[in-house]
């Protein structure tokens, strides 16, 4: 693994988001990698293309109460409620941190008003060591706004516009499985300015606890992750890639390199690793070491050779 | 902190009772860095399905460079662990969470139930080892019957500990509630006592301590998805109405901090 | 097993979908139990609450090209393309057998127009031997409509307006997942006079093999099933009990008794056993025994008493 | 059809090379009932992944009520069933699909390639057993080198069936492929070729009998969910344009209704 040392900025890997350049396609996706200290001991986090911190909001939030996570076949649903220190507790305590891991960091932000979301972009404005935001449109536990957001091509505009006008960073919108036609929602915030877009975030989902004959979380419903969810997430991130021309980063499900490399064929530039963090805390930096192992193999001039480059049998190609 | 994911060889897998297993694991480096009341998480299966590590509780270390955890069969994934081979390799993180804050030099009092008498094994260890001038610990250990007791029993004795059992079934010691046992003691005010077991168990330890003003440490349970601060899932309600965080708040918290809705 | 010969009809476990009764709630999927006669050697037929028949078109359907199924974590992607034996060979060949067993038929309908669903459920009343239809409009399969029908409320009220004017037998209408909200096209076909709910068909997903580069189905997409979207179907379930009158017919990742029972919690009247007849081809009847002992055991009076019976802590019960 | 879903046990586990396994399974009823060319389906997990049975053709059904599989280790389900115990039990689905159509009354010759080597052994038996008045069966046998074959060899000389091989390397018999074996040969026109192994091998198989005027039988493998009708996934594309099914129309059809497209 020593040798990876050199290798670590390998060009080959290095991959576009709106101004912003990873020094390759894998991310850690908001919500399971913590504030990335917590997986020090694991990861070489600078090898990481990327990290995105736990969603941000104006005030600290608790959360819901617990339980908050159960277990399915293949996957787990969590109704954390989105608990997290509050914008000023992260700009004093994670950014200093964060700011010098020599990785880019993406801050994913969730408010409940388009006013809420402006105002934490003009808070992290010209904040040092913040890479790109993430707006998150798309949490399901939170009763107020959350889905909304991310249902409603209308709202998930204003709220990219509104933030997109406050920030100096790339803007990367992250939008929500939960809809019709997820292609509707893309567009809309391409049109309002976003830089790049990632999905999919949870599937809402429930869980009953037969004996005591009560849902498992005290929230009754929860964002289901993992395995489980990674065919739903390969067809709306291929979906998607083909309606919009910004960046997609591809999410949900990801444990292995080939993983993350079936994404990029489906159209992704970057993927974000979730769920399998809890399994195995290396899992990130192991995608990004089996993803250049594969591009050597298949002596590849770039990754992005590979974005989108599915083939699909009678679309010619 | 030092935290290793490491693939380990199952040295030994013993059948306690019926549903009780053992396993002896071998690292040095989780040996060495353990503390009692630490845990690890434990991949069961090579597939996604349990997807989830499984916490277990560190019941001993030992100096051979192999630790060793005590679980009862309830799922899928406890079941698959008692049917792996000696051998066979598994996928170990660990040592996790905060343990026990040993107080060598004030008396102890360790109260144990069901599967939470196997990480006082370690604890009563380490404070025979650092509690030179103070009486030995005294140890108090519930279980539903003898069988559950047994196979720790002769190991506590073995360190010079005292021991008081209680069995719901009364086949061994006391017949009834440990918290009975623990109510006849008229510890010193400078005590600790040092719990782990079922929630109701500790919820009525907390309530003794509190009423007679004495220091207590629990160890809790909850749902575990990452066991190092990562994903928040493993709430914990405080007095204070904010949350603690098992995996690394805890596991073991003062009782006093904690809110207690049985 | 054989002692339940004489339990079969234990009035315990009877519900009521529209004028139609089930001797038990256990039903089994469309599309995953051939046309019944494949499990005959398997399954004591007449002990199930129902058995729902593949999907019949007005013409014989060929079907998808191969490959039409892959196994993704804990489930599983087709694109079978409604491959069917039409209407006519339907009544022909396979009516004469099922109508044989002493079980409710539940016919799965499926068109590509308005029209069409209502020349089937025309063709169909008056043939003898079909208890109830059930009507596909959430098929994501088929290019032309499948998908619309289920995610239009005026569309999907429309079918069944037409399937219900020509119909005989109590009408269900069987609801796509892949929708932002469920409850408004359940309450569209409710309105519309559909007789009963069934959901959820399958999500949309999608499989990409790596070292072809091609999507693993020929159909690019296909529909997920299996105990992967178990807590998707229960969430949906969920909401649509409480949205609706009629009964709801729970269906997603069922394969055991306490799935079913979750269910039931949740607020489905029945269930339908899908993917799992094919890891265990017995599983329908061992849902019907498992069911039949835990009524038993938690001393009901009825199975009715359970549904929607889930307790949420704070909204008092 | 006597289709049966049973918990069988597990009785001798081999390892035929690095990669290939063979797993003798008790089991009178699928032992009695199971002809050439079927197969089973084996559930390879306890928990829900991988999630569907794995197909298996009986590579032959023994005198004691055992049937065997051979199988080469090619992923998480395979990898799964060669980490299984003796004396555990399986879930097995069988016997399963159309096999070979026997003609006892005219000359047969079996090609096999790979994997497809094991089923017919099962064939040759029964056609030694039926085939009274004709030469024995002659058997052209093609793998990648000669450990593959080995495992075979003796047990189909053993028959008294006359035996040709071809590996990739050299190893054993003919260096190239089997069908190079093939059409060395010149069949009675009435013969009947019964084949089995992989896509490219049974396509040019189709090709040499079809330019001959031959009879020929072929084993298709496809992805299957339920192995028994119902899924409709199992599709093999035919010749008039519709589809089969090779879990019920086949696994074995007659290689000219099939659409070869490699
Ligand atoms: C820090 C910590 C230390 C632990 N130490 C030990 C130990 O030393 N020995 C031991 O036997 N167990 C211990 N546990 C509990 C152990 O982790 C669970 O018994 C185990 O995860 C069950 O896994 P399973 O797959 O067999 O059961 P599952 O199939 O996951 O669950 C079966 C049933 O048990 C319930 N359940 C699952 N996990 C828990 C849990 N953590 N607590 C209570 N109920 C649960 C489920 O809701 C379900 O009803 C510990 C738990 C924690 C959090
Ligand atoms: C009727 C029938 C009889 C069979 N008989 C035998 C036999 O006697 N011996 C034997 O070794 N194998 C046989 N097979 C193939 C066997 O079923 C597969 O090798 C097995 O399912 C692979 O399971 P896995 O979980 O190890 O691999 P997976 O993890 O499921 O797959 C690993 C890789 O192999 C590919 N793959 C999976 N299944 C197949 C398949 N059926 N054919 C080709 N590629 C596949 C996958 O796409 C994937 O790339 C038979 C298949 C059929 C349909
Ligand atoms: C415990 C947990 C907490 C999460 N918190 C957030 C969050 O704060 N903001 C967000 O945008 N997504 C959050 N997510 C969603 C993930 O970032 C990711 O989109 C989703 O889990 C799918 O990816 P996966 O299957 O790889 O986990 C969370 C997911 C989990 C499991
Ligand atoms: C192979 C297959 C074929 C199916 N065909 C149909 C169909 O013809 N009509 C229909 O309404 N649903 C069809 N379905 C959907 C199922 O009836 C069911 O709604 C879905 O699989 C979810 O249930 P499960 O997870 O228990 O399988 C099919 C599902 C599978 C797996
Ligand atoms: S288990 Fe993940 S934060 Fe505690
Ligand atoms: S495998 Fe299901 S129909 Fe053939």
């Amino acid at each position: 693994m020593d040798c990876l040392i050199e290798k670590k900025k390998n060009p080959a890997l290095a991959v576009q988001i709106g101004s912003l350049t990873l020094s390759n396609p894998v991310l850690t996706a908001s919500g399971t990698f913590g504030y990335a200290k917590e997986f020090e001991s694991f990861v070489h986090l600078h090898r990481l293309g990327g990290v995105v911190v736990k969603g941000i909001s104006l005030e600290p939030r608790a959360g819901n109460p617990p339980p908050r996570i159960v277990e399915t076949s293949c996957g787990m649903l969590n109704a954390i409620g989105l608990e997290n220190v509050g914008v000023e507790r992260f700009i004093a305590e994670k950014i200093p941190y964060l700011s010098n891991l020599n990785v880019p960091v993406f801050v994913n932000i969730l408010g409940d008003s388009v006013d809420d979301y402006r105002r934490l972009a003009s808070r992290l404005a010209g904040v040092d060591g913040i890479a790109a935001l993430e707006v998150n449109i798309s949490c399901p536990n939170v009763k107020k706004g959350g889905s909304a957001f991310g249902s409603d091509p209308d709202v998930a505009a204003a709220v990219t516009r509104a933030v997109k006008q406050e920030s100096d960073v790339p803007v990367v919108v992250k939008l929500s499985p939960n809809v019709t036609d997820v292609t509707v929602i893309a567009q809309a915030v391409e049109s309002a300015g976003a830089d790049g877009i990632s999905l999919i975030n949870t599937l809402i989902g429930m869980a009953i606890d037969l004996r005591t004959r009560r849902p498992k979380l005290a929230n009754v419903i929860g964002g289901l992750s993992g395995p489980a969810i990674k065919p739903v997430a390969l067809r709306m991130v291929h979906q998607v890639a083909k309606a919009v021309c910004v960046p997609v980063i591809g999410i949900g499900g990801i444990d292995s390199a080939e993983d993350a490399l079936e994404f990029i064929l489906a159209g992704a530039t970057a993927v974000q690793v979730g769920t399998a963090n809890f399994i195995n805390p290396r899992a990130s930096e192991e995608i990004v070491e089996g993803i250049a192992a594969y591009v050597d193999e298949q002596q590849l001039g770039s990754i992005c050779e590979l974005i989108g480059a599915l083939k699909i049998p009678g679309e010619g190609g | 902190m030092s935290r290793i994911q490491e693939k380990v060889q199952l040295i030994r897998s013993e059948r306690l009772t019926d549903d009780n297993c053992r396993l002896t694991l071998a690292s040095q480096s989780i040996a060495e860095a353990a503390v009692p009341g630490q845990f690890v998480m434990i991949q069961t299966a090579s597939g996604h399905d349990p997807l989830l590590r499984r916490p277990f509780s560190i019941h001993q270390t030992r100096n051979d460079a192999t630790f060793q955890i005590v679980f009862k069969i309830i799922g899928r994934g406890t079941s698959l662990l008692a049917h792996c081979r000696e051998g066979e390799e598994l996928s170990v993180l660990g040592p996790l969470g905060q343990g026990y804050r040993l107080q060598p030099d004030v008396p102890a009092i360790l109260v144990g139930g069901g599967m939470g008498i196997a990480p006082l094994l370690f604890l009563a260890r380490r404070l025979m080892e650092q509690q030179v001038l103070q009486a030995p610990p005294q140890v108090l250990l519930g279980a539903r019957n003898a069988d559950e007791l047994l196979s720790f029993l002769n190991e506590f004795q073995a360190l010079g500990v005292r021991v008081l059992t209680a069995t719901d079934d009364g086949s061994h010691g006391h017949s009834g509630l440990v918290t009975d046992e623990l109510k006849k003691l008229n510890p010193l005010s400078e005590s600790v006592i040092y719990c782990c077991g079922p929630k109701p168990m500790m919820a009525a330890v907390a309530t003794i301590c509190r009423e007679r003003a004495l220091a207590c440490q629990v160890s809790v349970e909850t749902a575990m998805a990452c066991g190092m601060g990562a994903c928040l899932g493993c709430t914990v309600p405080l007095q204070d109405g904010s949350y603690g965080h098992a995996c690394s708040d805890g596991p073991v918290f003062d009782a006093e901090r904690i809110l207690w809705t049985v």
